[in-house]
């Protein structure tokens, strides 16, 4: 417990939430949805900026309404006249109407409609419109377990890694994503939107970033009790970096066919943020595990395998489980 | 509060039974049945054809047994009942119809078509 | 309304009480809610409907088999005929309540039980076949629904039957009160209710499901 | 067909066995005492005044619409209070564990923290679900209850036998998700629930069983609730109540109903799915077996987008009622706010998909869903300034009801505005799954609280005959207010900094700050929780001081201010004919205030019954044994239930008749007790903010004492 409260003093140092909202042009901002680095994150970016704007005027001058009436009409001050009758004005109401209507025509029209297709998942305009000047758009399979991610990087020899995510700046990345335990979600907050991951199921998205560094990667729906440990590093690095990091990683002897997909897709919780890396990955075992789960196939867990975390990470431990 | 005040077999609601009614509903959606199941199982029509004529037959036998069966008009001890059906049918078919239009999309968007997939028959 | 506001008024015209107020009609208020629970059944019935249009994808019945490979058509037009014939009765039943005829009341509901029995049977023989060629619930996704489906429906005419009897008792016992005069419509309207969503279930789910 | 759960089971006791009581728990095993010794003092304390038989006579049997709602608010609150505790844990949880390494307690088995993932699981979903469910929605058809057939001039509920019904089975929700902290655990996918994790192979046990039965009986106890509520407005009005003079608070409780009714039976389908998966084996929402685990999602918004305008109507309408009272004015836009709050109730069911925009459908569907989501925003803005022009050339008096009510108006601005951020899925795709969702919903539920509380303070002097205390009623809620402020508005920061929802380990250390603003508003919270059981001790004790007349504030509007306060059981002593919206406005300025019926006529009162409770039990049974899997006991308490139905069937209820003469016996007792209690009051009557024009200060029907006549106890 000593520790414990060490560890707590010493957090008290940076209680300084102002300091903090200052730091919002740092490197590394904890702002992360105000600080985008991704195309769509930008774009999603933009389009609440508009949105804030537009309803803040709105909702704004209301509350100052609603402050100035209960200064003014307050009893017993007499600073506004009184008229206990004074219930409908025609053209007030119309107003009441007009304006939430107009607001949300524009809304609908510049943030819903085109905001819908411009960071759709799928094929998001703001990425594809661009694609040709670009370089060549990388796939990436990306497969949950309960409670790791693999990444497959296809054109590079299948080879992947787990629990950590390299992509090169200034490329076009599309993922198709799926689960084999639960539903989870798929987040990095600065780079990419949210999108489902289901077992069963295949869900696309698509990245781009033009800004290289480490972004942290999230499980950002419920999945189980290894949920908050479900985490990755995002690594954007420039294309002779990525290169580089593929060569080495192909050159890994460490295989993963179907085999060792069951072992590593046992219930796992990655506190120690173990990131193995496979240089070759069966062939179209992306596909092959969607059947396995249509028909099927699950990695169920122990009951209450999480009641005792301590236990728990002994056990995991005695598996000498990667 | 009328209890016991008057006989309850003079209520409206009893008196409005009545055989010719309750037959023709039962005579049309019988007929709009048969029709469709000879229909069916003779498969006489091309499929969407088939499909629209029994989902007609369904609506009017529906729409049959309301009127005579149940009532459902606008006479002064109803209204009430229509009402409410009128308010729930869009809600029916909000239910039914959007999450089908949902449906149609996702299964196109998350279910590729793999060789081997359970059900391609 | 602020026009009220304005108008002088009279003390001596104005009504404050109703004297004369004998309070609500408690046969409509108990149909009429009983009317409000039918629709929330058919909302219930109507999610059903979309669980199962999700769920009757040809992937949706895994490798077993479809509707169109167990459904026969005609053994389910038999199921809807005593059905139907079981609501006639039923009206025939309310129609000889109007005249206060006691025995016309309890032939009617008694032919109304037992079409309703032929039908439910039917439904049971149906479903112990199919169990029997190994089509059950478990089997695959689009099964359970077309199982939910019908068996919500069979289940509700179970109830229908069940409240018949005890309805049939306290005609007997108490005669045509009010509320048991209340109840008969309230029956009479889940009855034929159930025959209006039979038709649905019937064209939705079995003869389509028997094209497709 | 049955699927039993892994692991031992016995005919007998089905999966219940002594291993499943959580008695090595740390903290549950000396809250389970502390309640097993409160219980025996409560049930000690009431043997020994002798109260059973007052219980039982005039609470547990009774069909008064205006004792099941305060039993019904009682519910509500208690639960409010559980959720707290939830919500403190939780956030407790969070400033804990935050951080690297390991800063856990081993004591309870927790690496970060104090709490295991699987126990962070389920506070959070017991939380979700007590606070929608088994709070706001108890608290909201408790004041819909007791106001509803007053401001429509009715004796009761269209079906008062019901009503006691769809309370008894909420009450048996509420063991039920009590009793899960003791026996077993509860779920712990969220309270909504996730596919495919609540299958059996993800969550092999019991508590995803309770929360489905839970979720089942308050479902089934709503649904009663809103038939009775739809026939009682259409069918039980009094004379001269038209449409377009109903008040506003029961219009958008007839269109809070509405929602109910429908949007109900989803729910019921979809949590009956589960249950057919989990205990029949069939593959609804499982990911293999051509089951689909998208459409649990879909089928459970289905009910919950409506269910959250369900919640949220009814507290617009306490708002459209104290508004106008203390600005002394009529609601501005009538018509507009009926209009809105139908607009409101017919968009709410085609918006349903905005709670899942990240499942991948394509941008025409999601643009659909998306619009239909903004369009909700244009009722709710006309109802907000219509509530700012209702304040326009009024004649404010900031009692604590109507500060609570403009707290109120700022939660909804701030939910609004973050709601048009979330509808649009360009900006849903950074922020859903978030804490800023749960920041932005918080403010609508709050909002939702307030207006409770503000209806609360509003409302008890009808029901009770004696205001609250004003001061104690301001200062709880500047607490509250703060505490509102210093755990949201962090929770909307973490949201921007990327925070997801039902971390039980937040891994970034630069959100420790947050966190620990967090824990400092609990313990805000906790003191207006202390503040408010203070304003309740206060006002009790100083009851005889506070005594109210019929029109308890001076300024009120609306038909139920002119029956005595407390109501008497029979609410009106001759049905009153309506001439007015605004009646005991229209009645107070013209000076009709003191006229009391002259002539009087028999009425018919419903009799009391035990069956309600009674069948509520065994629900709870039911409950209990399809979670534990005890199929005699199911089915022996299924059949039980129908033989009871069948016997009150049978049985009948011929109710009583109070006579003519009787009546005006008791309306002159009624009379006396209020002329002898006029002496207690503060002059003027009303508000003692001030004096009060067009009111009477000698008007007569103001205030009796306590008891009111015949066989009904004062409700203090």
């Amino acid at each position: 417990m000593l520790h414990k409260m060490k560890y707590i003093r010493w957090r008290y140092w940076m209680f300084a939430p102002l300091l903090l909202l200052l730091n919002g042009c740092a490197k590394h901002s904890a702002w992360w949805i105000f600080d985008p680095k991704g195309i769509g994150a930008h774009a999603s970016f933009i389009y609440m900026m508009v949105d804030v704007g537009v309803m803040l005027s709105i909702v704004g001058i209301t509350a100052i309404l609603i402050v100035w009436f209960m200064w003014r009409y307050q009893k017993g001050k007499n600073r506004g006249a009184y008229d206990g009758k004074w219930e409908h004005s025609n053209k007030l109401e119309l107003a009441f109407w007009g304006i939430p209507i107009v607001a949300v025509a524009f809304l609908s029209w510049a943030v819903a409609v085109h905001g819908s297709f411009a960071v759709n998942p799928y094929n998001p305009t703001v990425i594809t419109k661009h694609m040709k000047s670009k370089g060549d758009p990388i796939d990436i399979d990306v497969i949950a377990t309960d409670w790791q991610w693999l990444f497959i990087y296809p054109q590079f020899h299948n080879m992947a890694i787990a629990n950590e995510l390299v992509v090169p700046a200034h490329t076009p990345v599309f993922f198709k994503l799926t689960s084999t335990a639960v539903t989870t979600d798929f987040f990095v907050p600065q780079l990419v939107g949210m999108i489902d991951v289901m077992p069963g199921m295949r869900t696309k998205d698509a990245l781009e970033s033009d800004h290289l560094g480490t972004y942290q990667g999230i499980a950002a729906d419920y999945c189980g009790a290894g949920m908050s440990w479900m985490l990755f590093k995002t690594h954007v690095v420039s294309m002779a970096d990525f290169q580089k990091w593929a060569k080495g990683v192909e050159s890994s002897p460490h295989t993963m066919d179907y085999a060792q997909f069951n072992r590593f897709a046992k219930p796992y919780i990655n506190v120690h943020n173990k990131t193995p890396v496979y240089g070759h990955v069966e062939k179209g075992l992306f596909n092959h595990l969607l059947l396995e789960v249509m028909n099927g196939k699950k990695w169920p867990l122990p009951m209450f395998m999480t009641e005792n975390m301590f236990h728990y990470l002994k056990l995991q431990a005695a598996e000498h489980r990667a | 509060m009328s209890h016991g005040h008057s006989n309850p077999l003079q209520h409206p609601e009893v008196q409005m039974a009545s055989r010719s009614s309750y037959l023709a509903g039962f005579v049309i959606a019988s007929l709009l049945m048969l029709a469709a199941t000879i229909l069916v199982s003779g498969q006489v029509l091309a499929p969407f054809a088939l499909l629209l004529t029994i989902m007609g037959c369904a609506g009017l036998a529906a729409i049959a047994q309301m009127y005579f069966l149940l009532h459902i008009d606008i006479s002064e001890h109803n209204i009430w009942n229509t009402v409410a059906l009128v308010m729930f049918i869009p809600l029916f078919v909000i239910t039914i119809g959007l999450t089908w239009w949902m449906f149609s999309q996702l299964y196109m968007r998350t279910m590729p078509m793999i060789p081997g997939m359970p059900g391609m028959h | 309304m602020s026009s009220a506001h304005d108008k002088p008024v009279n003390p001596d015209q104005v009504v404050l009480w109703s004297d004369d107020y004998e309070g609500h009609d408690v046969i409509s208020t108990r149909t009429f809610g009983f009317w409000m629970y039918i629709l929330s059944d058919g909302m219930l019935f109507a999610t059903l409907f979309a669980a199962y249009g999700v769920l009757s994808y040809s992937h949706s019945y895994y490798t077993g088999p479809t509707p169109a490979q167990f459904v026969a058509p005609w053994y389910t037009f038999i199921q809807t005929m005593a059905l139907f014939l079981s609501v006639l009765a039923y009206g025939f039943s309310m129609a000889s309540m109007k005249t206060g005829s006691k025995a016309g009341v309890i032939n009617g509901m008694i032919a109304s039980m037992v079409l309703g029995g032929v039908f439910l049977g039917l439904n049971i023989h149906d479903v112990l076949r199919m169990i029997s060629m190994g089509i059950t619930p478990e089997v695959s996704g689009g099964l359970s629904a077309f199982y939910a489906l019908t068996q919500v429906h069979a289940a509700h005419i179970f109830v229908g039957l069940i409240w018949m009897l005890v309805m049939l008792y306290q005609i007997l016992k108490k005669g045509f009160t009010e509320d048991v005069v209340g109840r008969l419509i309230s029956l009479r309207m889940f009855w034929q209710f159930q025959a209006v969503m039979w038709v649905f279930i019937y064209v939705f789910v079995y003869l389509w499901g028997y094209m497709s | 067909m049955l699927v039993n759960l892994p692991g031992p089971w016995s005919p007998f006791l089905g999966r219940l066995a002594l291993s499943e009581i959580p008695y090595t728990n740390p903290i549950l095993a000396p809250l389970f005492v502390v309640i097993v010794l409160a219980g025996i003092a409560l049930v000690a304390g009431i043997t020994y005044y002798g109260k059973w038989g007052y219980l039982w006579k005039e609470w547990f049997t009774t069909v008064d619409h205006k004792k099941l709602g305060i039993m019904y608010i009682i519910l509500g609150l208690i639960m409010l209070f559980r959720g707290f505790i939830d919500g403190l844990m939780m956030r407790t949880q969070q400033t804990l564990a935050v951080g690297s390494g390991h800063n856990g307690m081993p004591v309870m088995g927790a690496i970060h923290g104090y709490l295991a993932p699987f126990h962070f699981g389920q506070i959070y979903s017991a939380h979700g679900l007590i606070m929608i469910l088994l709070a706001a929605t108890p608290l909201l058809v408790g004041l819909m209850n007791i106001i509803v057939p007053l401001q429509i001039g009715a004796r009761d509920m269209a079906y008062p036998y019901l009503n006691a019904l769809g309370l008894w089975i909420t009450a048996a929700a509420v063991f039920l998700i009590m009793i899960s902290l003791f026996v077993g655990d509860f779920s712990h996918n969220g309270w909504f629930g996730y596919a495919p994790i609540f299958e059996l192979a993800y969550s092999p046990g019991v508590g995803v069983d309770y929360w489905i039965w839970t979720l089942e009986l308050v479902a089934l106890g709503t649904t009663l609730g809103s038939i009775n509520f739809l026939a009682t407005v259409v069918k039980m009005r009094a004379p001269g109540v038209t449409w377009t003079r109903l008040p506003v608070f029961t219009w958008t409780a007839v269109s809070a109903n509405i929602i109910a009714l429908t949007s109900f039976p989803c729910l019921q389908v979809a949590l009956a799915l589960v249950g057919a998966d989990r205990y029949l084996g069939t593959h609804f929402f499982t990911a293999g077996f051509g089951g689909n685990l998208m459409l649990y999602t879909n089928l459970f918004w289905l009910w919950g987008h409506p269910e959250v305008y369900f919640v949220i109507l009814p507290a617009f309408g306490m708002i459209s009622e104290v508004i106008p009272t203390f600005s002394e004015k009529p609601i501005f836009g009538y018509i507009t706010m009926v209009l809105a709050s139908f607009a409101i109730a017919g968009v709410s069911w085609i918006v349903w998909l905005h709670h899942f925009f990240t499942m991948g459908m394509g941008p025409y569907v999601s643009t659909e869903f998306s619009v239909a989501t903004m369009l909700v925003g244009i009722p709710t803005g006309v109802k907000v300034f219509n509530w700012t022009f209702t304040m326009y050339r009024g004649r404010l008096t900031f009692s604590s009801a109507m500060i609570w009510s403009i707290g109120a108006l700022f939660l909804l601005l701030i939910g609004g505005l973050t709601g048009m951020m979330l509808s649009i899925p360009a900006i849903n795709y950074m922020v859903h799954n978030s804490v800023f969702v749960v920041a932005h919903f918080h403010m609508m539920l709050l909002c939702i609280v307030y207006a409770v509380f503000s209806a609360i303070i509003f409302w008890f002097p009808k029901v009770f005959g004696f205001k609250l205390n004003e001061a104690w009623g301001k200062i709880m809620f500047w607490l509250f207010s703060a505490g509102t402020f210093l755990v949201f508005f962090p929770m909307f920061m973490l949201g921007f900094m990327g925070e997801t929802r039902r971390l039980d380990w937040p891994f970034n250390l630069q959100w420790a700050p947050w966190f620990d603003v967090q824990e400092v508003g609990i313990a805000v919270y906790v003191l207006s929780v202390l503040a408010f059981l203070w304003l309740i001790y206060v006002s009790i004790r100083d009851r005889a001081e506070n005594r109210v007349g019929a029109d308890a504030w001076g300024t009120s509007r609306s038909l139920e201010w002119i029956t005595d306060s407390p109501v008497p059981f029979y609410n009106f002593a001759m049905v009153p004919h309506v001439n007015h919206r605004d009646e005991a406005a229209w009645r107070r300025e013209n000076g009709f205030s003191d006229k009391r019926p002259e002539k009087f006529v028999d009425i018919h009162m419903p009799n009391n019954t035990p069956v309600a409770i009674i069948i509520g039990a065994l629900t709870f049974v039911v409950g209990f044994g399809l979670t534990w899997r005890i199929w005699w006991l199911t089915v022996l308490a299924l059949v039980v239930t129908v033989l009871v139905m069948i016997y009150r069937s049978g049985k009948g209820d011929p109710g009583y008749i109070i006579s003519a003469e009787e009546m005006a016996k008791m309306d002159r007792e009624s009379r006396q007790k209020m002329d002898d209690g006029h002496a207690h009051l503060p002059k003027g009557g009303g508000y003692t903010g001030g004096t009060v024009t067009a009111y009477s200060a000698g008007a007569g029907d103001s205030g009796s004492s306590g008891t009111p006549p015949g066989n009904s106890r004062p409700l203090s």
